[in-house]
This record gives structure tokens, C-alpha cells and sequence, in this order.
């Protein structure tokens, strides 16, 4: 999977490819109004420059969003798009995608957009399987209504609103995501564009929904959030690289790994000489009871960060199952005839007399 | 042994029983039968919003009553003629609705204590003096349905079910109907179980050699023909048509019908009718909720298709979010409301027409919407088809307002031919150049320009936008501007709908004004009292948002409005603020149709207070 | 745990009962309105059976449900109840929970009510760790409107708004639950009174969001839908009950057991003599990752649908999360007088002159 | 040096700069302090809808007005008389609204290339003759804090945001405010930063006496005390306002308070305050949405406890559905409509009138609900009162409208002890005997019984039910009562509200008739008129629904209502449908209060249409 070098230079040409994009092919005549240093910037970067690996034209790029900082996505991209409203973008987006299959259709939303108001439409997207790249701007905090805690906030956090901590417990969205059905469910980070571009690659790919939990630093209500994973110093013993095929190892120098004991997993270090590679679990991104496991990791002390592609099945897509029984019914019944359906039914014929 | 037969104009037949007596089907195969042979009909289901209470119970009791004439009906009709009641809780329930004298067709079989009990009454009143008022027919239904299945192996279970069919036996016979559609249906429907089939079969037969053949039926009676306009019918309820209306609209429009819904009582039916069109490109999705259903068809509207959401009150409040953020889109929603029973939950299998002001005002800001509602049954398809056309010319979301009684009640539709249509153009914008997204035509109406066009990538979204470029724009005077341009826009409709007819003298003392669902009730009360030589005039409003242009003037020529509504006064308020004139409130909200008998009274009572200058004070 | 024979005569009698309850006593005088034969009947008797065993003086118990046949319940508890809108009974029941701890929610719901358009509710309940005892009456179809698919109903289902089959993969209730971040999930099923009252009562005395998924049958609408599993002659083959310590065996003469090879579960036979009850899984309701990986044996082909109480974790509730955090800041800040907030900010003083 | 002081009545001073300026902070500074010095005072923040855009964009500019004064003023003005512009996109966004011959006090060092250009000036303002008609003051404000900084050891990033600082230490010189009350605030509110509160400490004292010591400003100015009625004061937004107001209610009724809310701006900062009332007993509850939030209020509602939810016009359209519950049930529920620019999204951190119709009417069925209305910021917490007060007396859903400019605005409140609030009384039903739910006063309102009170178990639901007895009910004729009922019960309601009060004359040619919001700017406007001679009188709304039982005796004693709104006529049409009179309109949509110039014009056009006789045509 060949990236790009930031300026859309090192493009893979995808013979269909109707027109060589570059990244700045993607970026609207609009202002971006995002405070400066704000983790958006970030992800709109990788988007834009992804887009061009793609075999899909420009015009067939949809971009839905909701209400929220992050969902102010489709106003600087060049592309179609839709600013709906808070929490719907996914029901918006349902129908574009149903509507026009043809279409590429992605969400961007926030993580009190998605799961807070939005709720109930991702769980229903995520079951349906229905074709939509959804991009959850995490960034645990209203960003927009100045500072309020969301759904990811942890536990306790003093905001707007929770002055003397807040009694919610966190949604884990990886787990709620599985938990729902979906087929593809990732997490990366603002702050790490390669990885997130190589994720955002996959769900764009992925027929049928998916779903990115995008770790995003709100430097102004939040600062600082995820610092521990997205940066340099902090990062390698903090994070672990989740990718089908290979085995779960972190830290600076690759020392340590992941090992299961009957169901327990076990933060093992590869250089103790008690333990070595052979010991240490190999990803199995197929494997819905072991996505589940790891994504568990994030919440488990002592454990590093699960960051990558966690689970991707192979389901036939809402959109495809639309079309096919259409296709079907219209090839058993016969393309409809309005004139017959208005006579159909209980019909008599009154004579003049 | 044959009878006299009477020839009668009209007749009104309730058939009631139990939620599991298979009432609505009883009265449906009626009801096609009666059309086939040419009378003009109407109908009332009424049914309780439990799925299937205990046997015997008053909450449980269902019924479907049927008018059918050799005349042009309006309505389903206040009294019966007859009511077949299966069992004491649908006499009890019904009884207070019959006709001075009028038949009551009772089973017998199902006069026993404890149904008797649960019904409440004291005594049986088969036995004492309840009924003397009626002729009673006392027909042991149950046992001579059983008599005619024995043999065939069914289990007395199967058997007893089949006795709704001996009642329809019975009703065919005495109102002089062929049983051979009735014949037909059953094969075709219980066609995978024949054993069941040739005895819902038999006991039809049964119950029709029962009339013949005994000495309970003094007479028979014979409906003739109604003198309809030629040409071919078909029996249809509102749901249906409305279904039809939409799918047609989309056909001539030339572009794909997407219908977004959540179930509800009573617009489910357009749901299921829709969904089973899948032959003609129609795209239907169950939505999680309404709020959902309502961005879907926002999705699917942006990407060119015909976009349609139906709901009842519950669900339509729910959307009213959605549809604010249609409003400022500026794309084509179809909104079907098939009101009922409010407020919350109220009485969902109910008809009322309380929803008017909400679709007018319900949606948070200056968030104007046209609205249009139907007037009878088959009117839906019309409605339903200009409530899409409106949609698509303007770039608006439209409301259609229906109601349960028009949902689920049918009557003869003239089926038009697809050519006899008003057209519907459509043009998507496929020009990059000076394409703007809010650049607007003639109608102040902005292009409809879908994703996948090359060179016209844009954004849309709920913040205030500048006009002609789309872009968001908090510019003070900007919005003062746009809100008075979309206000414009839906007002400007007003010249492109039909001007409003007044059925009889075009000025006067006075003038009944309805609109939607009580349209026969009215109208035919006004008819009785014009040929009982009283002077008044009637309006029908299928246009509430923007109004007919001339209803003003129309309003002025009469010197008293009458307003009857099953809601509290909603028109009436909408043109008290619009023409600043008084208006005459009838409002009953029972849940139920307009009753013309309590009409009349009111409507002559109006007229008796006009005093002879024609203006009351 | 002693149930009651029915009549309630061999109620436990618990100490510290105000009253010693009948089954009777938890009768309301509303005719109930169910079809005959409805599953709803069971539930109904069950939750009247059970309660009795609750130290819980009768007006201390509410029931709130939404909209749909099932939603009915509160009516025909004598206990105080709200028979709310289609959808919000979590959030209702919310509302009374944190205004008043101290009384016993219970929320009746159908798969529609709960997994459809009240979906949000439901999780945000779950994640909250409110005290409200969910049973969700599952009988995967619209029972009140009359027969349309619902979010359990099986792809390619065909109903009638669904004639060809529906094109929607269903929710594994037990699987979004646990997503959601559940601290008790079960399932139980109508025509099993007895385990279904044990499994109610656990959820009664569990402190927190405790969820039921309850298989019911609608014998108008979608008739036998569970009879596999419910009926006497095929429910020993096709059930797995679950049960805390216990090992995971199932089968007419408890023959087969569930074995964990590696993150792989297998059903073996104990009598093939290749396998002994040692070799048989033995249940940890603690286990999250347990708990999710039997949860998907439903959608397993060849494995048992899994019954019982699937996970149970002790966490603090949201109201005693609530409770305890206004008691700290009073007794931080003293409780509060009206004249002095009134009086508090910025103020100043006009004097006459 | 020392310069001369003059002393002047009234001043309007607008801070305006980029959002991550600090300008809301020096304005609400200036208020407090201002406020100290006992001036009355108004204020009128705005900011984006974006936090914060990249500076020196125009987009990104915030702005907060304030205007005090030694005697009573009502807004916070039209025209500022002093604007303190820390970029050229401040001077280019606000330059329009200043008064000719105004003060501009500019911070030149902002006035480079890229900042002008992102402004959009061709060239440079300061040095161009685009400003001659005002007075300029340039100032380099970021230097010389920097220069004021040195030494310190800040960063120059955290040296140039000290630069507001410096900017209010030269408006509390230019007019002779005290700058202890900020000096106290810097060190609560950096306690933990010593360094960053030196450091503004600082820039404050140097912009004081860089006043004080150089030759920029020719004079400065004094503005003695207002004569206010005596007493304490508190300055106060209209969320903190209503905040109080609901906690005062819920602690004069003696039960908790509730409030279940979703954060919308502008009225999430109700939620921010009462979450921090934690000591009052006061619960709070972040819903998952705007449907829950009401939902958790009605469950609260029925434990007992007095509910509110909050929210704007996008939230208020999701609880729609719950509130048309809320009336069925008959359970006290305050909701707070703090309104903002619709439709959809709109114009949200602006306001706006328009949700006036959409809570009249915004739910399906026949679904009343009492609405009351804020005037002013302080009154917000009268109204919250009111509406608690009629909530739990009537068993009902209240809705309490405020806007964004009462929300976030502010004025001097003298604090009321909390013995002269009205009484709340509220008994919970405890006795079993003869308890039925829906049994009635004399006011036609069912008893409050509580989960948890032994012997009282009952249920309650959405369907309709009997009267009395609350079971559920089908029965038409029920219906039709209790839809009835439930109309009159809040029609009742006008007997126990204020009758309305007329400012000026009794009777008359004109009548401005304003509701909400808009009370500062006309009841200015008519003053003015009165002062310079014009003949009209002023009658504000504070209860919508019901009207005041005198409204249409008021209306009648005038020959023109004039009738000013920030939508299009929402008002004017609640008049038209409910007295049958014209009113002349005068609606300006523009996210903004309205402009008393605009509006004077406005009266006095209409003023002099009005013929000798008085009554218009
Ligand atoms: C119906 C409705 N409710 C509430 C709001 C106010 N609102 C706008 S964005 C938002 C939350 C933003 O948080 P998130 O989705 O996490 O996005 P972020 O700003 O953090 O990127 C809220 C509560 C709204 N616009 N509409
Ligand atoms: C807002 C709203 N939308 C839709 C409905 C219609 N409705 C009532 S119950 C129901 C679904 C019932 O299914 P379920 O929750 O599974 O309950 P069941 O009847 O099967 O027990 C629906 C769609 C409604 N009452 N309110
Ligand atoms: S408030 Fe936070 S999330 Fe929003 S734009 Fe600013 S930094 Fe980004
Ligand atoms: S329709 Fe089904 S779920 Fe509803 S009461 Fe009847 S059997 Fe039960
Ligand atoms: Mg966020
Ligand atoms: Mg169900």
C-alpha cells in the first residue's frame, strides 16, 4: 500500500484512475476555522492525501457529517458534502449511500456527536453493514459548546459541566463498535499520520461499514488528552501496533510483547530470557473474541494502547443486498408498469348506460 | 324456497366481534364483492389498539362497518342498518350506534354466562326487552358452521374460526352478492392449505343456503348499481393510494421513489404496500426511529432521489428536527402524517385531525413548509402525487396530511390513466459553469445537484448560508434576507395551485369550511340540508399552506363561517390570523369521523342565528 | 435462592420483609390484554412470583416501559408504574432512579422499544451503571403494529415490511450489551418459569444496570420462533445453560461440553471417550472476554444458545455515584442557604441618597 | 500628569478583537467593575460559532459590548461610542456600527500586511483617510505590554496574551474606574499560576498608567453613579438568572431540584451553573440527548422532584414527542427555551424570537402548554420562577422562553430576599383513602402521589384515560372531555397571572405591544418618542399562554398595535387569531437585538399614518 509524500507526489497510479489527483485536488476554496494546533488539521491532512490512492473520481466523494468542531469535515474538503445535524450524519448518510451505491460516503463526527446524541445511528449503521467510512474525531470533550464532558471522557474529569468530576463511566467506542456488529473497526491517532493513513486506506476499502475511533487532541479543552500516546518519548512503551499477521510486540526497543495464558493476556518482556517472539500472540484481525480481548487492553493497568485495525470480517454490504433483491424481485415480477400497478388489485369496470 | 327481494338505495352493515373473529376480513371480502358489483361504497375498520385482547372482552371487540349504495356516497355513514354482532360484548359495544329498528344478525351460540358477563350485562338480552327497539335474528352461528365442516377432520378449533365466513354467507344472501370472488380469494389465499380453503369455502356456502333456505329472513334486499362515471375502478383505502400517488409522482418525475419509514399505527400499511413494490426501483428503508427516517430521506433526496418519510403524530414530531434542517437544505421531503388520537400515545388506531398546527409551526426558527391534505380515501393518490410535485419544483420539503379514517378506510377510485397525469419535470444541474448552489430561478428555487456530477462539488449544511454561493454566512443581514426569502418561496407557491372551488351558491349567509378527512361527512350533510331547502354553501380545503390565493375573497362573500374539525379549532385559528374574520367552531374529538346527524343540528342551528341582514353580530 | 410454588405458599420469608407479599399481591385489577398464549403471560407471572422474595415493600417497586405489547407490563403490576413513549423508558426510569434511589426500577421493554428507536437509551443506560432492572421481552418481531421485522429478527426474515426478506443482520442483544459496557447481562426465556425466576431475582439484588434479554414467543405475529430451544424434546440439545463456576456442559444426558482450544471453542461429547468432564469449560461470569465469546455461540452453527447470567461485575451505580458526590460537597461547602446564593457573585451596594 | 475629567451620562464601549484575544474576559472585567462603581449597565457579548479561527480573520472576530450609565438604561445600545479594535479584522467587522465621530482605540502592531489583508482593507486604514470621521487613538498595545513584561522570564507567546490586559488598564483610566476589584480577581483566578498573574498584573497597571502618563488622550471621562433603588445588587446573566430562579422555586416548594439537560449553546451555561449548586441539593443530569434529557425530567417529575430541562431551539424540536407526554401525564416539567438564529443550526451563538409558535403549537395533538417569557437578563430569574411556580400549581409542562441576548447579556439585579418570593406551596398526596390519579380540584388539577408512598400504587401512561380513575380509555365521548379538560386547565391558568400593564397612557393611537427579549430596546425607543413628544403607549408580554385575561380590553383601548418581533410575526399572528385585529409588524431577522434608530424610525412612519381619527383603515 504506497502512501504519499505529503504533496501527493509519490502517488500510486491505479490504471482506472480517471485523473491523478494530489492532496491540494481535495482541499475546498474554504477558510478552515479550526483553532490553530487543534488535531483536526491533522486528520484532514491524511484524508486529503489518501483520496488520491484511490480509483474513485472526485465528484463521487461524499463527506456527512454532524454538529461539532469535527464536524465542520466536509466544508474544507473538494468533494460533495453534507453539514447536518448533531448526531445524524450516519442516518444522512445512510440514505445517500442506499440511494447512490456508487458513491464513496464518509462520516466525519465527534465522539459526543457519535456517541453521545448519535448513538443509536451508529449501532444501527455498524449492524446494517452499510457501505459508510465513518471518522470519530475523539477527542473525549465537547469541543464546539466549549468544554463539556463526552461520552470517552474518563471517569471523574472536571469539565464545564462536571465541576466536581463526572459519575459516567466511559464508553470503551472499539468494544461498543464490536459489540454492535461491525465489520470494521480500527483506532489511530491524530498524531500519527502514517498510521492513520494506512488505516483510513483500509476503511475506505472495506465493503460495508467502518468504523475509526481517531485519537484527537483538543488543544484547547482538553489539551493534552492523549499525549501519552502520541508522543514520541511516551509513545513506544504506551502504544501497541495491532496488525493482522504479527505478533503483538512494544516498546522502545521491541521488548515486549503480548502472551495469552489460558484467556489472560500477560505483558511479557522479551528480554528477561524467560520469554522470547514464539511466546508472544500473533494478530488475527479476523478473530471477533480476540479484537474484543484487545481492545480491552486501553482500559487494563499495566497495558499498552491497542491502536491499529482490530477486526474486519467479510459480510455482504446493506447497499449490495438492496440492490440484489431489487434486481431479483424486478427479474421475477418484470421491470414494474405504472399503469398496471394503478389497475391492479380489486378492479371492476364501470359501463356508460 | 325463494324470497321477495326489496330493492333498497343504501345501506350501512357493521360486522363486529371479537379481535380474533376475523372481523376486518369479514368485512374486506364484503366490501369487494359490493364494488365488483358496481355499488359506490365507503368504509370505517375500526379495531382496538391491543393485537388481540381476551376473547369476549369490550376492549377486545373489533368491527367493520360498510355503506354501499346505487348513489354517490361520501361517507361510511353515521347509523347501521344492520349489525351482525358474533358475540354479546360487539352488541353491547355497538348496540348505542344502530338504527331505531334496524337488524341485529346475533350468534347465539356465544350468548353464554361468561361472555355475557364479561360484556357486562345483567341478563341476556336476547331474552329480556334490551332490544326491543330491533328486529333480532337469532342465528347459532357457531353450531350450523360446525354442522356443515363436520367430517372433514378439522379440529373444532379450526372449525369454530371458519365462522366469520358463514356470516359473510349469510350477508351475501341477504343483500343478493355472488359469492364467486369470494370463492376465488379463498383459493388463492389458503391455497398452500386446502383442507382450511374448503371450509372457510363450505362454511361461506352454508351460511348462504341458510338464508335461502329457512324462514328466520323475512326478505331479502338488492342494491343496484351506483350510476358511476365509466370507467375502471378499483376499491382502495388511503395508505394504498397514498402509496400509489407517490410511486406514480416518482415514475413521471422520472426518478427513483425512496421511501424511509418507522412502523406506526396507522401509517404502517403505506410501509408494507411500498415495500412490495421492489419491482418498480421503489427503494424502501426501515429506519431505526423516525429521527432516522427523516435523514435518510434528507440523504436521499441530496442524492436525487424522490424522498419520502411517512409517520403519525408521535414519529412526525420526532422528525420535526430533520425536517428544519430540510427546510434550510432547500430539498424535496415528502412528509406523509397519517394522523391519529393525540396528544402522546392517545388512541392510536384512532382518527383525528390535530396534527395541522404542528406541521405548520412545529419546527424550531422560520421554518416554513407547504402542507396538503387529503379529502377522502381514494384522494390521497391525488395528493400524494401533488405533495411530490410541489416538492421537487420547489426544493422543499412538503407535508401530506391524512388520517387514520382516510388510511385505513377505502372507497371506488377511477383509476387514471399514467398519461393523464400532470407532468413532473426534473432537471438536475449537470453545468460546472456558474454553477452556485443556492443561485435561484425564477421561483426563488435552487438547483437540485447530486453528488457524482463532475465539476459541481459542493457543500450544503443547517448554518445560515449566503444566498447564491451556499456558503455559510453569519452576515446579520444575510439571514434577515434568507429568512424572508424562504418565507417567500412557499408563499409564492400559492400561484401554482388551484384556485378554491365553493360547492353551491358562490356567496351567501353561509359557508361550512373543512378540510382533510371530514370531507364526506360535511359535504354530504350540506347536500341533505341544500335538499332540505336550507341556503348554504361549501368550501373543501386541500391547500392549507400556502392557502388557495383567492380563499380570501372566497371568505369574504359569506356572511358566517362554519368550521367543523375533529380538533379543537386548528383551521379555524389558521384563518382567524390569516383574514382576521370570526368563525363558527364545530369541533368534536371523539376519535371517530364527524357524525352528520350532530352536524346537521349545529350547521341549522347556525343558520336559524343569522338574522336577516346575513351578518351575525 | 427458594422460589414460590405459584401461589406463592412457600415464599422465603426474609427478616427484614415489612410484609410477606403473595405472587397475588403484584396482580393490578386491569384485565390483561395479551393475546392468549403470548409469552408476556410467563414474564408477567414470573416477575410476580419473584418479587415477594425481595425485601422490597410493594410501593417501593416501579415499572416503566415504553410502547408495544410488552410494554403493556406496568398495568398489571399493582405497583406504581409509567407506561411511557416508544423508546425512552430507560431514560424515564433514569429520571426516577436518580431522583429517588431509594426505589426499585424495573423497565419493560420489547426488542423494538429497546434495540430500535430506544437503542441510545440503552446503552447510555448500560454504560452509566444506573440501577434499573431491563428485561427486554425479545420475540424478534413488532408485535403492536402488527407484524414488522425488528432489530433481532433474522436476515432475510420475510414480514410485512419485509416481503422478500429483510436485508438487516440482527443485534446480538447480549453481545451489544456487553459492548456498552454492561455490569450485568443474561438471557432467559418465557417458557422456562423456573430459570427465568432465578435469573430475575439476581437481577433485582444486582446493584447497577442489570439487563435481561428474554426470548418470548409472539404465537400471533412469529409463532415457534424459539421453540428449538424452549420445548421439551429439542431444548436439552440446543440449550447451554451458563452458570457461575459451573462447568459448560449441555445435552439430553449432559453429554456434550464446551472446550476452549487456544481462543477456539469446540463442542465435544463426553462419551465418546476421547473427552472427560475435565476437559469442559468451566464458567467465570467475571469474564468479560468469557462472557463475549459464549455469546456468540448463538450465531455459531452446530453450538448451543447460550442461557443464564453472562457477566456480573460489581462496580459502583451512577445514583450512588450521584448520592455520594453531592454528600462530599456539602460537607465540603456546607449546605447550601438560598439568601446567600442569591447574594453570592458579584455584588454591590445602592444606598439611598 | 493629570488630565482633565469630564463627566458624562452614558457610554458604550465594544472590546473587539480575535476569539483567542481575550475579549469576553476584559469585557465581563469592565462589567464587574463597572458595576462596583454603581453605574447601571447592559451587556452584549457576541462570538463566533467557531471557538476559535486562525487569527485575524474576520470569521474568527469576538466582540463584547457594554454600556453604563448614571441613570436607568435598558440596552446595551445600538452604537458604541469607543471601540477597542486589537486587529484590523475587529475595526473592519465593527467600524460600521460606531458613531460618527467615535473613538477608535487601535492596537497598531496588528496592522501588518498579512493581518490587513486577512481583513480584507486594500491598504491601511490608520494611515488611508478611511477613518476620518472618527477620532483615532493608535496605540501599540503588544508592544508595550511586551516592553512592560520584560524580564520576567514568559515566553514572548505568553507575554503578548497579557496584551487584553493592557488594553482594559487604559479604558479603566480613560474612565476612572478602580482597578482593585480586577486586581483581587487576577489572583483568585491564576493562584496557582503566580508568574501569569503577575504578569497580567502587570500589563493592566501599565495600560493605566500609559494612559495616565502620555499625551494620546486628551481628556478622560467620569461617569457618576446610577440613582438606583437602594439596595443589594448583583450583576447577573440571564442563564445565571434563571439558573437561580428555578433553584429559588424548587427551594421555596421545599423539594429538590432537577435538571436534566444536553448542552446546546447558548444554554449550556444554565447546565454549567447548576452543576456547580451541588450543596443545594441540586441534581444534575447530562443526558445522552435532548429525548432523554426530557425524558429524565418527566421520570423525575413523577418522583417528586421540580424537573427542568433546558435547551435551544434544535433540543426543544427533539423533546417535543416527550413533552406531548408530559401533558398527557399531567406531571410538572419546566423546559427553558433559551432561543438562538433557526432555522436547523442556523445562526447559533446569535439570537432570535422564533421559536414562539413552534412551543405554542410544536406538538402533535391537542397538547396545551403554558409559556411565559423573559424581558430583560434579570428577569429571567422572575420568569424561571413563575414558570416553576405554574408548573407544579397546575400539574403541567411549562415553557420558560429566554434568548441568547438575555442569556449571555447582563444588567444590575437587585437581589430580592428570599422571604419576599411568593409562596410554592406543594402537597404530596399521602392518604390512600379515596385516591384516584386523575380526580380534580378546583382548578382542575390531579394530585401529585410519589413512588414510594404506600397504598397509593397506581399507573400512569400516554394512551388516554378516564377521567378520575387515569385507566385507560377508548371511549369517543371520554376523549373528547379530556381533550377539552386539558385546554381549559391551562386556559384557567389566566386567572391566576398578572394582569397585563400598560407604560403610558391607558388608551390611545399606538400601542407597542413587544414580548421577550426585546423589552430593553423598545420600551427605549417609546421612551425616547415619549420624551420628544409623540403620543403612544408601551405593553410588554411576559405570559403567552395564557394571554393576561385583560390583553384583549388592553388591545381594544387603542386604535394601532404595533407589534416589533425578532421573527416574522409570531406575536402578531397569537394576536390576530386570538383578538381579530390588525397589528402593524415590524420584524428584523438578524441574529441581533434590535436597533432602537430602526425602530424609532418605524413608530414614528407609523405614527404618522395614523389617521386624525385615530384608527387606521
Ligand atoms: C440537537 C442539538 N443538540 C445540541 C447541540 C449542541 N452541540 C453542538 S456540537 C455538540 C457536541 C460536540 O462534541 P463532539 O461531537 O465531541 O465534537 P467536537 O466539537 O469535540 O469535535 C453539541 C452538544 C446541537 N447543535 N444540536
Ligand atoms: C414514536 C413512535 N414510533 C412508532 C410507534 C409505533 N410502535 C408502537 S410499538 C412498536 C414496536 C413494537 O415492537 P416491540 O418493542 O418489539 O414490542 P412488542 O409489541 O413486540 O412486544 C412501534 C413501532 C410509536 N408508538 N411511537
Ligand atoms: S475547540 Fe478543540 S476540537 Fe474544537 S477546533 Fe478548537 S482545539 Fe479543535
Ligand atoms: S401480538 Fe404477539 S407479542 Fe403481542 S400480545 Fe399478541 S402474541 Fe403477544
Ligand atoms: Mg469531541
Ligand atoms: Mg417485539
Amino acid at each position: 500500500m504506497a502512501g504519499t509524500n505529503g504533496n501527493g507526489e509519490t502517488l500510486k497510479q491505479s490504471p482506472a484512475q480517471p485523473k491523478k489527483y494530489t492532496a491540494k485536488d481535495f482541499a475546498s476554496d474554504q477558510d478552515v476555522r479550526w483553532c490553530p494546533g487543534c488535531g483536526d488539521y491533522s486528520v484532514l491532512a491524511q484524508v486529503q492525501r489518501i483520496l488520491p490512492d484511490l480509483d474513485v473520481p472526485k465528484e463521487k466523494q461524499i463527506f456527512i457529517s454532524g454538529i461539532g468542531c469535527s464536524s465542520r469535515f466536509p466544508y474544507y474538503m473538494n468533494a460533495y458534502g453534507i453539514h447536518g445535524i448533531h448526531g445524524r450524519a450516519p442516518a444522512i448518510a445512510s440514505g445517500v449511500k442506499s440511494a447512490n451505491p456508487d458513491l464513496t460516503v464518509w462520516v466525519a463526527t465527534g465522539d459526543g456527536d457519535a456517541l453521545s446524541i448519535g448513538g443509536n445511528h451508529i449501532i444501527h449503521a455498524l449492524r446494517r453493514n452499510i457501505g459508510l467510512k465513518i471518522l470519530m474525531f475523539n477527542n473525549r470533550i465537547y469541543g464546539l459548546t466549549k468544554g463539556q464532558y463526552s461520552p470517552t471522557s474518563e471517569l471523574g474529569k472536571k469539565t464545564k459541566s462536571s465541576p466536581f468530576g463526572t459519575i459516567d463511566y466511559p464508553f470503551n467506542p472499539v468494544q461498543l463498535a464490536l459489540g454492535s456488529g461491525g465489520t470494521f473497526v480500527a483506532r489511530s491517532m491524530d498524531r500519527d499520520p502514517k498510521h492513520l493513513q494506512q488505516v483510513l486506506l483500509r476503511a475506505a476499502k472495506h465493503d460495508g461499514t467502518a468504523f475509526t475511533d481517531i485519537f484527537q487532541n483538543c488543544n484547547v479543552f482538553n489539551d493534552g488528552a492523549y499525549f501519552l500516546y502520541t508522543e514520541k518519548d511516551t509513545r513506544p512503551d504506551n502504544v501497541l501496533y495491532v496488525e493482522h499477521g504479527k505478533p503483538l510486540v512494544f516498546g522502545k526497543e521491541n521488548d515486549k510483547g503480548i502472551k495469552l495464558e489460558g484467556f489472560t493476556p500477560k505483558v511479557i518482556s522479551l528480554k528477561d530470557g524467560k520469554h522470547s517472539i514464539s511466546d508472544v500472540l500473533v494478530y488475527d484481525e479476523t478473530s471477533y473474541e480476540l479484537a474484543v480481548l484487545v481492545a480491552t487492553f486501553g482500559d487494563r493497568p499495566g497495558f499498552p494502547m491497542p491502536i491499529g485495525v482490530f477486526f474486519k470480517a467479510d459480510r455482504p454490504s446493506y447497499e449490495k443486498m438492496m440492490t440484489d433483491q431489487i434486481e431479483a424481485v424486478t427479474k421475477k415480477r418484470g421491470a414494474g408498469d405504472l399503469d398496471k400497478l394503478l389497475k391492479s388489485g380489486n378492479t371492476w369496470t364501470v359501463t356508460a348506460n | 324456497m325463494s324470497k321477495t327481494i326489496e330493492t333498497v338505495d343504501d345501506v350501512v352493515i357493521r360486522f363486529a366481534g371479537d379481535s380474533g373473529d376475523g372481523m376486518q376480513l369479514t368485512g374486506t371480502q364484503f366490501t369487494n364483492t359490493t364494488a365488483l358489483v358496481g355499488n359506490d361504497l365507503s368504509t370505517l375498520p375500526d379495531y382496538p389498539a391491543e393485537i388481540r385482547a381476551p376473547a369476549g372482552t369490550l376492549f377486545g371487540v373489533s368491527s367493520f362497518q360498510l355503506r354501499f349504495s346505487s348513489w354517490d356516497i361520501l361517507t361510511p355513514g353515521d347509523q347501521p342498518d344492520v349489525l351482525v354482532a358474533m358475540n354479546p360484548a360487539a352488541l353491547k359495544v355497538h348496540l348505542k350506534d344502530l338504527k331505531k329498528s334496524g337488524l341485529i344478525v346475533a350468534n347465539t351460540d356465544s350468548f353464554d354466562d361468561k361472555n355475557l358477563a364479561l360484556a357486562g350485562f345483567a341478563g341476556n338480552p336476547l331474552a329480556d326487552d334490551t332490544l326491543v327497539d330491533y328486529q333480532v335474528i337469532e342465528v347459532p352461528i357457531t353450531k350450523l358452521t360446525l354442522n356443515a365442516l363436520q367430517g372433514m377432520g378439522l379440529t373444532q378449533k379450526e372449525s369454530v374460526r371458519c365462522k366469520n365466513f358463514f356470516a359473510l354467507g349469510l350477508m351475501y344472501w341477504m343483500y343478493s352478492r355472488p359469492m364467486e370472488p369470494t370463492e376465488g380469494w379463498i383459493k388463492q389465499k389458503f391455497g398452500n392449505e386446502p383442507k382450511i380453503a374448503e371450509a372457510n369455502d363450505k362454511a361461506m356456502k352454508a351460511g348462504y343456503y341458510y338464508g335461502e333456505s329457512t324462514e328466520v329472513f323475512a326478505s331479502r334486499f338488492e342494491v343496484k348499481p351506483a350510476q358511476l362515471k365509466p370507467g375502471l375502478y378499483r376499491n382502495i383505502t388511503g395508505n394504498e393510494a397514498t402509496a400509489l400517488g407517490v410511486v406514480a409522482a416518482a415514475k413521471k418525475a422520472g426518478i427513483p421513489l425512496f421511501y424511509a419509514s418507522y412502523p406506526i399505527t396507522p401509517a404502517s400499511d403505506i410501509l408494507h404496500n411500498l415495500s412490495s413494490y421492489k419491482n418498480y426501483g421503489v427503494k424502501t428503508f426501515q429506519a431505526e426511529d423516525e429521527i432516522a427516517a427523516a435523514g435518510v430521506a434528507v440523504g436521499a433526496a441530496y442524492a436525487g432521489n424522490l424522498a419520502v418519510t411517512g409517520t403519525s403524530g408521535p414519529g412526525a414530531a420526532l422528525k420535526s428536527e430533520t425536517i428544519s434542517l430540510g427546510v434550510m437544505l432547500e430539498l424535496p421531503i415528502v412528509i406523509v402524517d397519517v394522523q391519529r388520537g393525540g396528544p402522546s400515545t392517545g388512541l392510536p388506531t384512532k382518527t383525528e385531525q390535530s396534527d395541522l398546527l404542528f406541521v405548520m409551526y412545529g419546527r424550531h426558527g422560520e421554518a416554513p413548509a407547504p402542507i396538503v391534505a387529503a379529502a377522502t380515501p381514494a384522494d390521497c393518490f391525488h395528493m400524494a402525487y401533488e405533495a411530490a410535485r410541489i416538492a421537487v419544483k420547489y426544493m422543499t420539503p412538503v407535508y401530506l396530511l391524512t388520517d387514520g379514517y382516510l388510511g385505513n378506510g377505502s372507497e371506488p377510485w377511477l383509476v387514471p390513466d399514467s398519461k393523464e397525469l400532470p407532468t413532473i419535470p426534473v432537471t438536475f444541474r449537470t453545468d460546472p459553469e456558474n454553477f452556485h448552489p443556492y443561485a435561484r430561478n425564477e421561483n426563488n428555487v435552487r438547483p437540485w445537484a447530486l453528488p457524482g456530477t463532475p465539476g459541481l462539488e459542493h457543500r450544503i449544511g443547517g448554518l445560515e448560508k449566503a444566498n447564491i454561493t451556499g456558503n455559510v454566512s453569519y452576515d446579520p443581514d444575510n439571514h434577515d434576507f434568507m429568512v424572508h426569502l424562504r418565507a417567500e418561496k412557499v408563499a409564492g407557491i400559492a400561484k401554482d395551485i388551484p384556485l378554491q372551488e365553493v360547492y353551491g351558491e358562490q356567496s351567501g349567509d353561509l359557508l361550512v369550511m373543512s378540510w382533510g378527512g371530514t370531507y364526506g361527512a360535511v359535504r354530504s350533510t350540506v347536500d341533505r340540508l341544500r335538499k332540505k331547502g336550507y341556503k348554504l354553501s361549501h368550501a373543501h380545503l386541500r391547500y392549507l399552506n400556502p392557502f388557495p390565493r383567492n380563499l380570501g375573497e372566497v371568505l369574504g362573500n359569506f356572511g358566517t363561517i362554519f368550521v367543523p374539525e375533529i380538533n379543537l379549532g386548528q383551521l379555524a385559528r389558521l384563518l382567524r390570523s390569516e383574514y382576521l374574520i370570526d368563525v363558527v367552531q364545530f369541533n368534536k374529538v371523539r376519535g371517530l369521523p364527524l357524525r352528520s346527524t350532530e352536524l346537521e343540528q349545529a350547521i341549522v342551528k347556525t343558520l336559524e342565528a343569522i338574522p336577516a341582514n346575513g351578518k351575525r353580530s
